[in-house]
């Protein structure tokens, strides 16, 4: 029998859970013992009672559930603490940040911890049910604009009126990934005139798709890995870049940036210089702004103004409407859990030859055994 | 002269019913067949003439006999058809 | 000479009431009121025949209606409403023999032209295939015979021998007309005819047969007429002949046939044969596939990234709205990674405001994928790649799709045979029951609301 | 006896060719070639005709053939382009009188029954209406006549005294046909009523006139037919007299005239009665509307809250993008308190994806409402409730308002004669350019995108 | 009875006169109507037999006159349909 | 020559305008002299210069500004102290709230101000261009919906993906006038499920027509004014719509309350037992939490949780969007202005008669020439 354990999540800002008491009754069904600490889920409404009902164990000590579980789910990664409390052998499954997080990928290592990083599940048609960097990013991507929509001083839609005709506001979306096509779809909802740009050359036509305009800045030469994800740019395209999109930001009334770099830090695409140029009470929201920010004087988990422009680089996107993250969240784990159960033993079968396991676990039987972050501490 | 009148006839009458039926929604087409069947029933017409001129005995009984299923054709399809549209009327006015 | 003339104008007003009504049958509103103008046009019709001069005996031709009036009453008023399909086909087969007979009875007339026998042999020939083939048909449909398409082995051989022994019959006839074996053999050689042509179809496509059948009594009467020289024969003939044809070629189009199958039989062949199909692909414009639509019961709507980047999705809802207009229950199946972003269909569909209700998760629809009558894939690929179930040497192999193939017709809107995100083949498209409609998905999204005109 | 046989099979090909050469006609696409068909079917009759025995001396038809050829060629040649309508008018004339003359040879011929009189009578009167009214029509539309209709007090009693002496020249002509004066009158009457019927007509007007006369001179040619026995001429002209009686009515609700009034004349009546006419309603069915809107170069929407009630906003845009695919510019005039709410409409056109650049103000639409064929107001009422321009006493005097009743037509879409919000009558629907459209505002919209198909 | 035939073809032609025109898109109209026009031409095949015939004075010379217009109608017809045609291919290919 | 003055507005968290440049400018080229207080419209992003620009003069000198003013136009009623230093027989143009101000009506009355009260502008077709009500509710109904989204823990549209399907949330408004139907607008175009209800049965049409359904209650006879303003309820009536609309209360993720009855308190419609219904972490937004509220436990001003359920009743909703409200509010007093200006004497003639004038202006020549507010202080 597997005991699968989940923890109270540390962070008191992020109101998300891992598993709601829907999946641990899932869970539970196909076999496994499911022991949760008390009050997981109370951020996002639910209570012990219905994970009890589920069929779930309560408890009020971390350090047993800890110290019990075979697999332990949750949605940040853990203190080095937690994981020396950790069962040698349990299979950890959380987010990771491992290209930034030596110390805690070493400490998994050594602990022989089978910890697999949400991060690194491959954006791979198969893999797509167990993908939480998209489920989080989409929501993300509707959260930002909702906050940007909400400190303008402006509305987002036209209306021809008899007070006069007010026009619609004009949003640019930079980087049209996951995040990037949700913010883009919802402000196109709430009637603006949306402009995109991103890198990858492919995204033009999903960006049409959803009834934005494409900005065509030509950069030369760009392409994107197998997974989908933007290359860096060399400095010379990044300046062409900036150079390009300056007019259109200048003219927006809100700027949402969400461009990333696999594995690596974040663009800087929107200037000092350019946020001048916007319009008094104007909004940039910057998704990166915790990991390192594509906005120059955005703040991490703060809403700061600029020169009469509000710069929104509050974090935690998903956080911000934390039923339905933590729904997806935890619908992302039960599937990765129930894609590798075997039914019969009641076990998590770990096949590290398949190709999803290959990308997303990172260290198991004291190893490294992810490639690209071996490489990146070698 | 009388077939080169006859083949005028046969040609433009061709060409007119491939211009009638242009496009039938799914429920008229067993009415629009059975109609139409009703009307290849015409050949009463010829059975007609064959059935009352003087002839041999055979070909009274052939003409008597031609009548006999033309007129079923005739009558029966177009009751069949008026039966069916009936319906159909019926169920389009619900 | 003055009745003469009354009678072919009463046949001239005769048939434009027989046009007035072969018009009217074809709409709804009107169709009632054009069955009876065209029995209105055979009324009169018949009715001025009687004073035809060379009639001199009215007792046999009293006979012969009576007993025809009675029967075709009684069978129409008894006959089950179910039992209708099977009722025309034996009423045609009436007509079809009444053909054969005045052609046989024509032979009597003196003096006759090698033109005049050759229309007597084609009134035998076609009554007779008529007779035979609407009596097969009959026995078909109402399971007298097994409804299981007829085959041996040899078969196309066979009725290649029927056909060539009948033409040979017929120019025999038409030089020896004196000589009664070349009649009775081609009476018998057409009624075999109708028999072999029949039996190898199957029961499901009867309707089809009993209406090409239909326009050949059509040209039996239209050959009778010839052969008697009569106007109104030939006039309404020809007009059952030519408008049964379209109408043939429509039903074909309907049930996903085409008429060159039907005419050269064979069609409907068992499903033994259709694995090796595998590899062909089947197109089919846009006015084909409204026929089919406009008589399905049951669709299902698959949207997929294509229909973004068309930006269909307010055809789509135009279409649904027409579709549901005719009585035809639709439903939308979304499968989760449809389109590039999660939800990519759901704001394309709120945008043009389709219910929510309509929206079916891919687990709630698969399991009665059975009973839809089509899948309209639009723009999908990924998502309806059956290789994920079949193949299990394809990369997403073991994914759950969206079970289209399990639907009576799939239609797959796309511009090409181009992969999707997966850059996969799609064995789908190579399915027997599968139609690609290509073209942008706007664009024959827009084309099928339009054929969708009363 | 062979010849005759052969020249009459020719014909029935050349018919063929001719009905052919129609349908092809009425499609963009096989346009041409349907001409060239229909030009092959007419030598192919010219040329068999040659063959006919009763044809003894070919030098008169070598000169007549020459003359026509040359004066034809260089005609057709040399006519600039925007004076095809004229050219056309011409010719048709030439057509009418050379009918005449056919019947008017004809007379020559032994043995006339009373009805081979008749049709000659017909001939000489269609083919000498046919002419002069030709030849007015080509004189307004080459301004060699005033454009301006024609009119003078006991107008409509003169024609109708010219009409009642044809007719009794018609039956003295019958009746009397060695008395030549009968003849000539004939010709004169029919030359006068020519004149008289087209003079009163304005010169816009002209396209439909020379329909009209276009198939009066296929029935000159079909009456001529009648007159010498002559199968290809009575199909051709009764062929090219249907279907341009046929186009007449398309072309007359393209410009949004009724059939009744071309035919009876009189229509296209000086503006100055119109005044008068003020309290009637017109209504027109979304069929007829659909044939002006296709032939409309610039459309103005105005939306109201009727659109937002029949949830119409899909359609409309799907209506937009039909108008834009065939030449036309659409525009939307959004007034500000159109709907229940402001922005109502902005919110139900950008649902739809109407594009921004599209939407107008009242300010920027008004100044040039002239320019628009066509004013589309779908569920508005008070926001065009031209009372507010013009009628001091009404609540709402001074309100500015759309002023869709400056377009050349209005259509108004709603489903009564009931007043909007403000509950005012509009005197909008009563003006002579206004056409209502009554029924469901989606309804409606979606019966004229169907219309619009290929 | 040639005239009873006649009367028929007469009827069947007007039938599918209506029939074969059925919508028309406006660019096409003056086009049709000039192309029907040329059709209307045929009445060239009755000036060929009255010119060429045997006859008075007056019918050869009505005859030819009769040929002379005619001739214009259906040359001058036929190639200004074709003209205007050409230049609609080419506005609709751009 | 006639002068305009706009001093400031007092209020610190009211960032509206009363006259906009672009509409300062269109009253100089009408030929008034317009003078405006220094920082006019700072909080919605004018400076003085574009004032300057426009041709107006500007002045720190509030007293002398209002002593001076012919005609003066601001948002928010006067204090009785600035009423004592205008000039006698001025204009005062302004939301007067005048059935509960009796001592400002009595002030203005005694100064014999001619008060034009923007509240009291006819609901007629032709005043709508002057209607500050309706632009302003508009706003508010746009603003209230993003309110309550943005603090909601859920998303507002569907959303089927890999990770679970989300459903759309459900939005209930009550109160279908013009506020109300932006609302409905709003939910709609996010994608929300929207019911709503309204005691006057018209509405029910224009709910439908923008896509959401009509909740239907029996009320027995409701009806409305020749205006289009609703009728109070009967305690019966009232005791029925709560209860026909408890279980719509009770599923729907937010619910937004914009009922008002012209000249009387807000009713009370959503009661503490209905709260407590709702699923923990849903929104109420109490549009008239200001003037007495439509919700139990809503705050003035202010956002606050009861029973896990948020109430918003922060008010000044428009004042959210500042510039989009300025903008069309300056434009309602332009159009006001610019109706009754004499374009010859370059004067605002005062035409009692009017139906405009004769339905807005409250006091003149030290009368109460409304006839509502008179019997309503009789
Ligand atoms: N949902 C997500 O969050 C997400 C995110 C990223 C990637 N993906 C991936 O995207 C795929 C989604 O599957 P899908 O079936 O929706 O899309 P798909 O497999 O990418 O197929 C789309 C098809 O639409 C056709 N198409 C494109 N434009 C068209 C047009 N204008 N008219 C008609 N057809 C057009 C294309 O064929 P032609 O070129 O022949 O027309 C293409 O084969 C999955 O592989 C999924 O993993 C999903
Ligand atoms: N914009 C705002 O903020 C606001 C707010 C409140 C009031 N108003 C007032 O509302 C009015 C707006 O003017 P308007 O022209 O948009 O609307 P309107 O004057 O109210 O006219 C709407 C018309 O639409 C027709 N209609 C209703 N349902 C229809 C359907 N299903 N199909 C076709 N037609 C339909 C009705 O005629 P039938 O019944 O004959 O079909 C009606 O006459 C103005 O008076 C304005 O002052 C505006
Ligand atoms: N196969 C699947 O089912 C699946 C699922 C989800 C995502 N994906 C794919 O994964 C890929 C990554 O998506 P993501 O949202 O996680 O990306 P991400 O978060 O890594 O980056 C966000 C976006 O920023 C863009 N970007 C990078 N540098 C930029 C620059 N200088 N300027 C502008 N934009 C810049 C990227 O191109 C990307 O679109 C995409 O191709 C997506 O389609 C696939
Ligand atoms: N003529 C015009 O151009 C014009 C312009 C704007 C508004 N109007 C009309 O003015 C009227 C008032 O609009 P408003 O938005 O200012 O109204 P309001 O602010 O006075 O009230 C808001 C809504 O609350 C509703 N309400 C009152 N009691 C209620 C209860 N117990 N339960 C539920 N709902 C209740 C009212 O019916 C109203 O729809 C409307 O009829 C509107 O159409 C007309």
């Amino acid at each position: 029998m597997t005991l699968i354990a989940i923890p109270n999540e540390t962070s008191t800002r992020d109101k998300r859970t891992a598993i709601t008491p829907e999946n641990a009754d899932k869970l539970i069904r196909s076999g496994a013992e499911v022991l949760v600490e008390a009050g997981l889920g109370s951020g996002c409404g639910f209570v012990d009672e219905q994970y009890r009902e589920a069929g779930a164990r309560v408890t009020d000590k971390l350090q047993t559930l800890l110290a019990e579980a075979d697999i332990v789910l949750r949605v940040h990664k853990p203190t080095v603490d937690e994981i020396a409390q950790l069962k040698r052998g349990a299979i950890h499954i959380s987010y990771l940040d491992p290209f930034n997080e030596r110390a805690l990928v070493e400490a998994l290592k050594d602990r022989q911890i089978t910890a697999i990083s949400m991060e690194m599940i491959p954006r791979t048609t198969r893999a797509q049910k167990m993908d939480a960097l998209s489920s989080q990013a989409s929501l993300a991507g509707y959260v930002m604009v909702m906050q940007a929509a909400n400190r303008l001083n402006r509305i987002l839609p036209m209306m021809m009126t008899p007070s006069g005709t007010i026009k619609p506001a004009r949003v640019f979306i930079i980087g049209a990934g996951v995040a990037g096509l949700q913010a883009i779809a919802t402000a196109r909802r709430l009637g603006a005139r949306v402009t995109a740009f991103d890198t990858r050359a492919v995204v033009a036509e999903q960006v049409e798709s959803l009834g934005a305009s494409f900005l065509k800045i030509d950069l030369g030469e760009t392409s994107q890995t197998s997974d989908g994800y933007a290359l860096q740019l060399t400095p010379e395209q990044l300046a062409r870049q900036q150079q390009g999109q300056a007019d259109e930001i200048a003219r927006s009334d809100i700027v949402v940036t969400t461009a990333q770099v696999f594995g690596r830090k974040p663009p800087r695409l929107v200037t000092r210089d350019m946020i001048r140029r916007m319009l008094q009470g104007s909004v940039v929201v910057d998704m990166a702004a915790e990991s390192g920010g594509n906005v120059e004087g955005s703040v991490a988990g703060e809403v700061v103004e600029v020169d009469d422009v509000i710069i929104v680089g509050s974090g935690n996107w998903s956080g911000q409407v934390s039923r339905d993250a933590s729904n997806m969240y935890s619908n992302n784990l039960f599937n990765l859990v129930n894609e590798y159960w075997n039914a019969e033993q009641k076990t998590f079968e770990l096949d590290l030859d398949d190709d999803i396991l290959c990308g997303c676990v990172i260290t198991h039987a004291g190893e490294i055994v992810n490639e690209s972050i071996r490489k990146q501490y070698a | 002269m009388e077939l080169v009148y006859l083949s005028f006839i046969l040609i433009l009458a061709i060409f007119l019913g491939f211009e009638l039926i242009q496009k039938v929604p799914a429920t008229l087409h067993t009415p629009l067949m059975s109609g139409a069947n009703a009307i290849s029933g015409i050949t009463l017409v010829g059975a007609l003439v064959g059935a009352g001129s003087e002839g041999t005995t055979l070909t009274v009984i052939l003409g008597t006999a031609a009548v006999a299923f033309a007129t079923i054709n005739v009558v029966g399809g177009y009751l069949v058809t008026d039966r069916m549209l009936a319906m159909f009327k019926k169920r389009v006015s619900k | 000479m003055q009745t003469v003339i009354l009678i072919n104008l009463s046949y001239t007003l005769a048939a434009v009431l027989f046009i007035l009504g072969l018009k009217f049958l074809s709409h709804p509103a009107t169709a009632r009121r054009g069955n009876i103008l065209s029995a209105l046009g055979m009324l009169l019709a018949v009715v001025v025949t009687l004073l035809d001069q060379s009639i001199i005996d009215y007792r046999w031709i009293l006979l012969g209606i009576v007993i025809g009036t009675v029967i075709g009453t009684l069978a129409a008023r008894l006959v089950a409403m179910t039992a209708m399909p099977e009722m025309v086909a034996l009423l045609n087969g009436f007509g079809g023999i009444s053909s054969l007979l005045v052609g046989w009875v024509a032979l009597a007339q003196p003096d006759l032209s090698n033109f005049i026998l050759l229309t007597i042999f084609l009134s035998i020939l076609i009554g007779g295939v008529t007779f035979t083939g609407s009596l097969v048909a009959w026995g078909k449909l109402s399971e007298r015979i097994s409804g299981r398409p007829f085959l041996f082995h040899g078969q196309r051989q066979v009725n290649a021998l029927i056909l060539l022994a009948n033409f040979m019959c017929g120019v025999m006839f038409v030089l020896y007309p004196a000589q009664p074996l070349w009649l009775y053999l081609a009476i018998v050689l057409s009624a075999t005819l109708g028999v072999m042509t029949v039996m190898p179809i199957g029961g499901a496509d009867m309707p089809v047969v009993i209406s090409l059948l239909n326009s050949y009594s059509g040209l039996a009467a239209c050959a009778a007429g010839f052969a008697i020289s009569n106007n109104i024969l030939i006039v309404a003939g020809s007009l059952v002949g030519a408008s049964g044809m379209i109408l043939t070629n429509i039903m074909c189009k309907a049930m996903n046939r085409s008429l060159g199958n039907v005419l050269f039989s064979g069609f409907g062949a068992p499903s033994g044969d259709d694995d090796k199909l595998e590899g062909e692909v089947k197109s089919l414009s846009a006015e084909d596939a409204y026929y089919i639509l406009e008589a399905a019961q049951s669709v299902v709507i698959v949207p997929g990234y294509g229909m973004a980047v068309a930006q269909a999705q307010h055809g789509v809802k135009e279409l649904q709205e027409l579709l549901e207009e005719n009585g035809c229950e639709v439903v939308y199946a979304i499968h989760p990674v449809a389109g590039r972003m999660p939800g990519h269909m759901n704001v394309l569909l709120a945008e043009a405001d389709v219910p929510y209700d309509l929206l079916l998760e891919m687990d709630d629809i698969n399991p009665r994928m059975e009973t839809f009558d089509v899948a309209i894939v639009i723009g999908a690929n990924d998502v309806v790649n059956s290789a994920a179930r079949e193949n299990m040497n394809s990369p997403i192999y073991g994914m759950p799709i969206i079970n289209v193939d399990y639907a009576r017709t799939v239609f797959v809107l796309k511009r090409s045979m181009a992969s999707g995100f997966a850059g996969l083949d799609n064995p789908l498209f190579y399915k027997e029951n599968t139609r690609m409609i290509f073209g942008d998905a706007k664009e024959t999204v827009n084309k099928l609301v339009r054929e969708f005109s009363a």
